[in-house]
């Protein structure tokens, strides 16, 4: 039953915050919801750490690779929405831009995403990854300028064109489980098709078509190169708190869905065929993105590039698989949740002093945003894959697999797009930081206590992760890791 | 792990500069608690010295083990190597720092100060880390952080636009050769399934000859990077120059051998010689790097970029040994490469010493003056004795005179070079004999140089009102800069305290490498020169006559002006006019006004080097990249039915692959 | 094989055939509305196909799955697009980027590459070549109207004919998914309508035109 | 008794080395026809100078007035290096060329500081050409070193000599060839002889050491002066040394040590003559034709380097 809660919770918060008129009264009704679902989160991971998996129904099931993603989702949901408190306390003019439109529609995100995560069968996954494209759509369109809808737009016809895909590739899965001899009715019931794949001989072809069609659909939500082309604008133009949950939350949710039919199609027909795909994706993303991030003027811009680029990793993790590969691959979904997260807030309080951002506009932030300025920095370092800093570790992860699958191409390429991108931050970084103070006199530099303290935890954690990684951490990665092997 | 009295000092030492010291130089603004925590900083590395000397002996491994808590394994050991360099860092460290207790307090603004002084005690535990890390994972955390934290240090000087472009260069030139060392690292895992240093060490027997190659290959460009190798060193006088004095002594005096020490554990303790070829390589990198540093440094007039060349000069000399050392290993002629090997750790040590002290000295000279550049300088060797003491003995040691440091190195390394003679039948036998050669016009090239350096600076009449004003520095940074000067003569008058120690290291990299007997004739010998030299010297000083200052007399002209003097620049045109296929100068000079050409009331000149390793390498790469990226932006048309395009163009590519694949 | 099976055979490559047909039309159609009825039409044919197909396999779940499609996709869809249409008072013409014949050309060869892209599963799958060429042909012609057509409403009506070919594929495999399955996925597709409208609407107040093929501002 | 020998044949390069100058300076004289002053007149000069008091330019700080000492200190070193009636030295050890070579180099080192002091054009301008020169010259000089050392398969001068002394005089190696004609050149460069530098013109355009001892008067002069006679002493006796040793006293009899005096005396008055006559029949090179000059004493030092690998013995 508990796995009702989060679920319920957000649903009915979403309908409770859109009865509050007042801003702050939504505020802290929102707050106090997102307590509750982070509570009920955190009950949820560790009844599984102690019984492995939780089922009700056919429909809704938890087990070690879901719960790692949950707990990503609760702990970035948490910082994005503490963010948002301060965030969004100037409310933008026009229709449905008053924070409890936006508080519900987050919710409402929440909700489809840890569905996702919930899910016990592959068709109501997708249905619940399409209706996360559905609820953010609107966020991504919040702020109705020429570029949000704009936005919008690309992001809704893309990522449904995308997921169509993935549609077909459910159903192609579903006809081999069929013609197997499953009953239709368990025949999307991932937990039964694992434990019926050994069994029963499945069309090897048919699964292959299956896997092509999912990982171009859901590769379209990670922002795999090529089907990427949605990820830059969204997270451009959507509200920072959205491009944080975007780039932190949603990519991983879409990745989960990719992981799982990793699993089940690695069972059918070995793990040779998915994991090149996934090689080939991950080292695609890598290269572009790493390379377009040196030509970006937006700062978000920037960003959205380099989470493509991290995706690739982590792609790149799972598709060398091997102990080191999974283990550094789930570890880089979190440590990048939390460093892109922190970027996008202290982007957020860019945006909010400066007026814009264009790179080229700020300068001297060292002096005029000191505070700020620590945070991007931070973030930047870790972002990079600097060490002390928690990306660190898990890029020296993956990379250790690589090199010890003699995988040289692929190191090779790893280590230099890495160059690159780390050049490209480098520049923007000193552009921005050193400088002649700005003409247009930002605001005031100081940080409200909410944005404050999520950047201090954010950053805490990137460091703390890298040079620590506490155990029960390791432990809940070993049960994800058990689940995909 | 049974916490011994050595490790407990060394965990002390970490301690101090990595958390204490930084923090509360972080925290508070009293003056006490200051000097407080500066006060520690020198006790805790001079106690590191201790540690290091202790360790050197006794060949005692201290063993700090910390993998319980980080997520792969991190263990610090100090064996001889270690301990050579550690004695290295922490000796440049007691200095420095003193010079810095009175340099950077009447430098910089309180803020910057606490910055300054919490990265300058980071920066010396990231260094401290790399030469003692025993893992591959502690020893790329330390080497990142070094670059991080030395790059923070120089933006913490200033963030002009070229000062940040210098920065954005550095950095991005370090991360490049760190990916090297880190492919480097990694090669072995196949082999060796952790990069604990010893396991390594174990299992490189068993690497196959490709995957050694690679392995030399990376580590030499890696390592070769952060020491500034021609053509990898356009970094360094960009950065070198622009940091606060104190952090380009350790940046020049210490970093640079981070990357020495890097290449020695690769090469002679993890792949034991590395290919054949591989030395050969090595000695021509170095030779050229040696020449052609020493005629850059030569062209410069800023002294701290001259400095920062001649440091490119010295790495030079120092791979020449390095190089020597590995030919020799792939002869099998262990004692006369233990004896190169030996030269080339000496003069890493020797120039630690003298580098930073020259540093140390611009650094002074640039608070007396407030400028470096020479054509401002003259006559300061009258206003500020103690430090034109400590620069010569610095001018001296760098030139690679006898009875100074610099010169024992050198003559180890001139030895080993003519022993290549030994080496019948093969190329060996005459390339090594004529690299004395090489080694001999360097050592002359930094002579000139250096005579140049003293001369136009301290010598003479001064050039400029401020070197007319100047004042000789507080007690502190004399004292710092006295330390390094003494320890360049005690080297260089007693080698045999530092040479013996050196050989019986090798014996452990350089299996069979005995004590060479030629190790111990310039150790008796000098002193005996330095006997005779000193004794006619001082004897004749006291011979009794009769003194009285007069006007120069410059062969009876009247009225002589300081601007009569030889400059900076004049003084190596001869040798920039020999060379001149070198710096292929372009030459320029402007009278105005124009028209009569004899009787001008203004002559400009100009003369800059036209050949640029940036123009030659760097920018095409760059350009490339660049180019490639912005094909990338124009595909990304924001026409949503082109990315619609691209989608079903993926699908049916992966279709058409799944139909061809079986 | 046995008689109704084949009876059924033929009666699905009938509808094929008769799908291939709207689809020619759907691409040489010049006016909006013209394509809005086409597209009911085949999902007429396709819910048509459905409760064959739950007769043929006694199936429940297919009868109700008919009815939702003529429900929604036969007459709640069309409905609401003729209403978008007026509201945004938009032209007919929809934009092309190719003339008729070249469209025409582009069909053909798109239906040409169906039947070639389903003959090795054609075995697989115990239903004739067509019938599962028909959904191919869908998917492609979907796409190539969200390519080629500059007009925002009527990249929706690509994607929902997109959306009928992999619902037809499914259809004619697999006989239907699970029907709380097929549900949820007609309840996204309403909802991303709705939301395509709303967007539809948006774009047409902040741009006062309704060609995506103008929207260009977010690049590189 | 071996020391003290040595000892002895240190003494006599420096005492004598005024009277080389004399005797060089003599003979350049009757070349040209003059009828020169007495071969004894250097001592004298030296004399008299340190006789007169010393005059200091203003400028001049401690390196100005410690750099004659220092000089006259090395050259004095240096003296104790050259074998010269028996194949041995006081400062003899293995790889001892080197030191001399810079021992030679920290002289110059100095020397060119002390012009700088001066405060005049002249003393930097001495310093500069000097610097030129010592810098282009040191290959060649060490380079002729190492080819013998391989060649007597002896890294130190002394070792040399006595190999070179078992040698039969009539199979000299190509090698020797080579090396004598670099270290020769070197040493007229180094010296500050013709064609290199005209050690007796004040003229700005061609003065290089004068240059830099320009403002130098009194003792300090002298003791540069006796320096450079030192030098330019020791340097002919090494070439002699080195390249005809035959006549030294291989063993330690009275005999054979009064035996080689004479004999040594021989041969270093013919290279004497050998200079003078250089001196005289040629005309100083121009500032920028002297690395040409070096640049060939440099390729004929590395070839006798390379030759020593064809050279079987």
């Amino acid at each position: 039953m508990i796995l009702l809660a989060p679920l319920l919770i957000a649903l009915l918060g979403a309908l409770v915050v859109l009865g509050f008129r007042n801003h702050q009264v939504a505020t802290r009704a929102a707050l106090l919801i997102t307590g509750l679902e982070i509570a009920s989160l955190m009950v949820i991971i560790r009844q599984v750490h102690e019984r492995g998996v939780l089922q009700v129904g056919r429909y809704l099931r938890v087990d070690g690779l879901s719960s790692f993603f949950l707990i990503n989702i609760a702990f970035i949901s948490g910082l994005v929405l503490v963010y948002a408190s301060g965030y969004m306390r100037h409310p933008g003019e026009g229709r449905f831009t008053s924070p409890r439109w936006f508080y519900a529609l987050v919710f409402l995100f929440l909700f489809t995403m840890i569905s996702v995560c919930l899910s016990a069968n592959l068709g109501l996954m997708w249905i619940m990854m399409e209706g996360t494209t559905l609820a953010s759509a609107l966020l991504v369109g919040f702020y109705n300028t020429k570029g949000a809808v704009e936005a919008g737009w690309k992001y809704l016809m893309v990522c449904t064109v995308g997921i169509a895909f993935a549609l077909f590739g459910t159903i192609v899965l579903y006809l081999a489980a069929v013609k197997a001899g499953m009953n239709p009715d368990t025949a999307l019931d991932w937990a039964a098709l694992m434990e019926a794949l050994p069994r029963m001989g499945f069309d090897s072809h048919l699964v292959k078509l299956a896997f092509v069609f999912v990982i171009v659909g859901y590769g379209t939500k990670i922002g795999f190169v090529p089907m990427h082309s949605w990820l830059p604008d969204a997270h451009a133009e959507a509200p920072t708190p959205v491009s944080a949950l975007l780039s932190a939350v949603l990519l991983n949710c879409a990745m989960y869905a990719v992981m799982r039919y990793d699993a089940i199609v690695s069972h059918a027909v070995g793990a040779a065929f998915p994991h090149t795909l996934l090689l080939i994706f991950g080292v695609m993303s890598m290269v572009v993105a790493g390379l377009l991030i040196l030509v970006q003027r937006n700062l978000k811009r920037l960003m959205a590039y380099s989470s493509i680029e991290h995706m690739g990793i982590v792609a790149i993790g799972l598709g060398l698989g091997g102990p080191l590969g999974l283990f550094g691959a789930l570890l880089h979904i979190f440590n990048h949740s939390v460093g892109k997260s922190l970027l996008f807030f202290s982007a957020g309080n860019i945006r909010e002093n400066f007026g814009t951002l264009r790179m080229d506009r700020v300068t001297g932030m060292a002096r005029t945003l000191p505070q700020t300025s620590v945070a991007l920095v931070v973030g930047s370092l870790a972002i990079v894959g600097l060490p002390p800093f928690s990306l660190f570790v898990s890029e020296f992860a993956i990379l250790s697999e690589a090199f010890s699958q003699r995988r040289y191409t692929v190191a090779v390429l790893f280590l230099a797009v890495l160059s690159v991108v780390f050049g490209g931050f480098t520049y923007y970084l000193l552009r921005m930081l050193c400088g002649d103070d700005p003409k247009s006199a930002p605001a005031n530099g100081r940080l409200l206590p909410s944005e404050y303290s999520v950047m201090g935890i954010a950053g805490i954690c990137l460091l703390f992760f890298g040079v620590r990684i506490p155990h029960i951490f390791t432990v809940i990665i070993q049960d994800a890791m058990a689940v995909l092997r | 792990m049974p916490l011994g009295s050595i490790d407990f000092a060394f965990c002390f030492l970490l301690a101090t500069l990595g958390i204490f010291a930084p923090f509360v130089l972080m925290a508070s603004q009293a003056k006490k608690i200051r000097v407080f925590a500066i006060a520690l900083i020198v006790a805790s590395n001079i106690i590191g010295c201790f540690v290091a000397a202790l360790c050197f002996w006794r060949q005692s491994v201290v063993f700090v083990d910390v993998s319980r808590f980080t997520p792969f394994p991190f263990t610090l050991g100090i064996d001889r190597l270690s301990a050579l360099f550690l004695l290295l860092i922490c000796t440049v460290a007691v200095p420095v720092t003193i010079f810095s207790a009175s340099y950077v307090d009447d430098h910089y603004g309180q803020r910057r100060q606490n910055w300054i002084w919490a990265f300058l005690s980071l920066f010396l535990v990231s260094m401290i880390l790399v030469v003692t890390a025993s893992t591959g994972f502690a020893f790329l955390i330390g080497w990142e952080l070094m670059t991080l934290l030395s790059a923070g240090l120089v933006l913490l000087e200033g963030d002009s636009p070229e000062h940040r472009h210098n920065v954005f260069l550095y950095l991005l030139m370090m991360h490049a050769g760190a990916a090297a060392v880190i492919g480097s690292f990694l090669l072995f895992l196949p082999y060796s399934h952790t990069l604990d240093f010893a396991s390594i060490r174990a299992t490189s027997g068993v690497v196959p000859a490709g995957i050694r190659m690679l392995v030399f290959s990376l580590a030499f460009l890696g390592f070769g990077t952060k020491a500034g190798l021609i053509p990898l060193h356009i970094w360094l006088p960009r950065a070198h120059p622009i940091a606060p004095s104190p952090v380009s002594a350790l940046m020049s005096g210490v970093m640079l051998k981070t990357a020495v020490y890097g290449f020695v554990r690769f090469v002679f303790d993890f792949l034991s010689g590395g290919p054949w070829w591989s030395g050969y390589v090595v000695l021509l990198v170095a030779a050229v790097t040696g020449l052609l540093g020493i005629l850059y440094a030569l062209a410069e007039n800023d002294l701290k970029r001259l400095l920062a060349y001649s440091s490119v000069e010295n790495v030079g000399i120092i791979f020449l040994g390095l190089g020597t050392s590995m030919i020799f290993l792939a002869h099998s002629a262990p004692v006369w490469a233990g004896l190169a090997l030996a030269g080339a750790l000496l003069h890493a040590f020797n120039h630690a010493m003298f580098k930073s002290l020259l540093f140390l000295g611009s650094g002074a000279i640039s608070k007396a003056t407030q400028t470096v550049d020479l054509e401002e300088l003259g006559g300061l060797q009258s206003r500020m004795p103690v430090t034109g003491a400590t620069m010569l003995v610095a001018c001296c040691s760098i030139a690679g005179l006898p009875l100074f440091n610099g010169f024992v190195s050198e003559w180890v390394i001139f030895r080993s070079l003519l022993a290549g003679a030994v080496l019948i039948g093969t190329k060996a036998q005459v390339i090594l004999p004529l690299m004395v050669g090489i080694l001999a016009l360097i050592g002359g090239l930094a002579a000139a140089c250096f005579v140049k350096v003293f001369g136009v600076a301290f010598l003479g009449r001064p050039r400029s009102e401020a070197a007319e004003q100047a004042q000789e520095v507080p007690l502190a940074m004399r004292a710092g800069m006295s330390l390094l000067a003494a320890a360049c003569i005690v080297i260089g008058v007693f080698p045999g305290l530092f040479l013996r120690p050196l050989v019986s290291l090798l014996q452990v990299f350089v299996p069979g490498a005995g004590v060479p007997p030629e190790t111990l004739s310039i150790a008796h010998i000098i002193p005996i020169t330095a006997a005779i030299v000193l004794g006619v010297t001082i004897a004749v000083a006291f011979v009794k006559r009769r003194e009285r200052v007069v006007r120069t007399w410059a062969c009876g002209q009247p009225g002589l002006t300081s601007r009569m003097q030889y400059t900076a620049t004049v003084f190596s045109k001869p040798i920039r006019f020999v060379f001149s296929s070198v710096y292929r100068p372009n030459r320029k000079i402007d009278r105005l006004p124009s028209d009569q050409a004899y009787f001008p009331v203004s002559v400009t000149y100009r003369s800059v080097r036209t050949t640029s390793y940036e123009k030659a390498i760097y920018r095409p790469i760059a350009e490339i990249v660049l180019s490639a990226a912005n094909q990338l932006r124009r595909m990304q048309t924001g026409n949503i039915q082109v990315y619609l395009l691209y989608i079903f163009l993926t699908l049916v590519l992966l279709l058409a692959f799944l139909r061809f694949q079986q | 094989m046995g008689l109704v099976a084949f009876a059924t055979g033929k009666i699905l490559s009938s509808f094929s055939v008769f799908l291939f047909l709207t689809i020619l039309l759907l691409v040489v159609s010049r006016r909006f509305s013209t394509s809005v009825m086409l597209f009911s039409v085949q999902s007429a044919i396709i819910a048509a196909e459905a409760f064959a197909t739950g007769f043929r396999e006694r199936l429940a779940a297919a009868y109700v799955v008919a009815a939702l499609i003529v429900l929604i996709k036969v007459i709640a869809i069309p409905c609401a697009f003729f209403g978008l249409a007026n509201h945004l008072k938009t032209s007919s013409d929809m934009k092309a980027s190719t003339t008729p014949t070249q469209s025409v050309f582009i069909a053909a060869a798109m239906i040409y590459l169906s039947y070639a892209a389903v003959q090795s599963y054609g075995l697989s799958v115990h239903v004739p070549d067509d019938a599962l060429a028909a959904p191919v042909a869908l998917i492609l012609t979907g796409a190539f109207l969200m390519v080629s057509r500059n007009k925002a409403l009527m990249q929706m009506l690509g994607l929902l004919v997109l959306e009928n070919g992999i619902f037809l594929a499914a259809l004619t495999t697999t006989f239907g998914m699970p029907l709380i399955i097929e549900i949820g996925v007609f309840f996204d597709i309403l909802i991303g309508l709705l939301l395509m409208g709303i967007f539809a609407f948006r774009i047409r107040d902040t741009f006062d035109h309704l060609d995506v093929s103008k929207l260009r501002r977010l690049r590189g | 008794m071996k020391t003290a020998i040595n000892i002895i044949q240190a003494l006599l390069l420096i005492l004598g080395a005024p009277l080389v100058r004399g005797i060089v300076a003599r003979c350049k004289a009757f070349l040209q026809r003059r009828q020169g002053a007495s071969i004894f007149r250097p001592y004298s000069d030296l004399a008299k100078l340190f006789r007169k008091e010393d005059l200091l330019p203003p400028t001049a700080s401690i390196v100005f007035r410690f750099v004659p000492f220092l000089l006259f200190g090395t050259t004095i070193c240096v003296a104790a290096f050259v074998p010269l009636v028996q194949p041995s030295a006081l400062l003899a050890s293995r790889g001892d060329f080197f030191l001399f070579v810079y021992l030679l180099a920290m002289g110059r080192f100095f020397l060119s500081l002390g012009g700088f002091d001066g405060g005049s054009a002249f003393g930097g301008m001495g310093a500069s050409r000097e610097a030129l020169i010592s810098s282009l010259a040191e290959a060649p000089f060490l380079l002729s070193f190492v080819a013998l050392a391989i060649l007597a398969s002896h890294a130190d001068i002394a070792g040399i000599v006595s190999w070179t002394q078992q040698q039969n005089i009539f199979n000299i190696s190509a090698v020797h060839m080579l090396a004598f004609t670099s270290l020769a050149m070197v040493v007229i460069a180094e010296t500050g002889r013709m064609p290199v530098d005209n050690p007796t013109t004040h003229l700005e355009l061609t003065m290089i050491h004068e240059g830099m001892v320009l403002e130098y008067s009194g003792p300090r002069l002298a003791l540069i002066e006796w320096a450079s006679a030192v030098k330019l002493h020791s340097m002919l006796a090494l070439l002699v040394a080195l390249f005809f040793p035959w006549g030294m006293a291989s063993s330690l009899s009275v005999g054979g040590i009064f035996l080689a005096l004479p004999l040594y005396g021989a041969k270093v008055s013919v290279l004497m003559v050998l200079l003078a006559v250089i001196e005289s029949g040629m005309a100083k090179l121009r500032m920028y034709l002297v690395p040409d000059f070096l640049g060939v004493a440099s390729a004929v030092s590395a070839l006798a380097v390379i030759f020593t690998m064809l050279d079987k013995r």
